[in-house]
């Protein structure tokens, strides 16, 4: 199973991203059934607040192991073909990508369960902080995610 | 021994430190670097801890060389 | 919250049906959080036998009604801001996609839960029947589709 | 009355007929409606059945005009 993990200080853009991704898995063609596909999008408001802007900072090394290891747990936990997660880090906007993640299986629930595990995991456990620039100017840290389930 | 301390995000700000390299005991927890690092403030209760960028849990004993990170709950995604 | 339901005899390139889809929703900029996808795709392979060619059939007015139904349904369960599904008909070939499946929301879990909610009701309730060449030319119907959950 | 009939995928290859328009008594039932237009053939276990486009049961009344359909289990996404 191929998995590729990026983290990325430039734009995202999920569809083209996944385009050229597939395009280059000659190997997985007429292999593949089903896609899960997860893209979360930056708001341009939280509790309660106009947010502006977003700073989004990881720990270098750590972020990306824990990501590969989130992945290989899925590998083993369902039958994927493969799996791709980018996630930005600096600076960012409203109405921008923050993350996509993406998993190609055989049949559809792999691809459903898996996709959902990889990013509840990575909302709960991957090294990712978030500081929100507020109308004001002012800036805040996010303290912690919503839960998913 | 010599161990390398990471702060991030909003604890990186409250300690008021990114990084530093601690003299600390041969026999020392996460906890103990800790104190060591952050200029006596006690750690919040719900910092998580990861050595060598593994999480554990503050009672992990560290090694010579160690690289101890502490932060604030994740917020990505 | 919108819902755009498509069944194509023409070609479906998931990605930039996304791509197109999100450029032309100005409105809805800076307020989704989530987008939860699915592709179905062909294989070359289905029940221990290759599969060159299928054809797939629909009941036009019931199959259109019915997706229009499930997606209304998935937007009082869930908090919704937007969803699109695109099924093909007609004849396809291996590594085409068949169906896509997307919803856009403000937090992930209603995104996930409506997007596999809605794909589970269109294998189990929407009248599409697919018909499969095999290598040797034959064709066979379908029986029926594998479970879900 | 008149109903109009329609049979799909493998079921329309097995009757041998797409469409037809059916005479039928005033009292009739979906199954009713299969009897007169499957050329006698008994209607298989499995079989969905719809009324004006909505699934119904067999034993569903009909309307003088419905449209009645029958087709094998889907198979689509």
């Amino acid at each position: 199973m191929g998995v590729r993990v990026e983290i990325r200080s430039g734009a995202l853009s999920p569809w083209e991203e996944l385009a050229g991704h597939e395009q280059a898995k000659t190997k997985l063609k007429g292999r593949i059934g089903a896609a899960g596909v997860f893209v979360g999008t930056m708001r341009d408001f939280n509790e309660a607040s106009d947010v502006t802007a977003m700073h989004l900072e990881h720990y270098p090394g750590m972020t990306e192991t824990h990501l590969q290891r989130i992945c290989a747990e899925a590998g083993e936990r369902w039958e994927l073909l493969d799996t791709l997660v980018v996630h930005r880090v600096g600076d960012l906007l409203p109405a921008e990508p923050i993350v996509l993640v993406a998993v190609w299986s055989e049949h559809r629930k792999d691809a459903f369960e898996a996709c959902r595990f990889i990013m509840e995991d990575l909302k709960s456990k991957a090294p990712f902080w978030k500081k929100e620039t507020l109308t004001d100017g002012s800036t805040r840290w996010v303290e912690k995610n919503t839960a998913g389930y | 021994m010599t161990v390398d301390v990471k702060f991030f995000a909003s604890l990186r700000e409250q300690v008021g430190c990114e990084g530093a390299s601690v003299e600390i005991g041969e026999v020392a927890t996460a906890a103990d670097v800790w104190l060591a690092a952050a200029g006596g403030k006690p750690m919040p209760p719900n910092v998580l801890v990861a050595v060598n960028m593994e999480y554990t849990d503050p009672n992990r004993e560290v090694k010579s060389g160690d690289e101890v990170a502490f932060f604030p709950p994740v917020t990505g995604g």
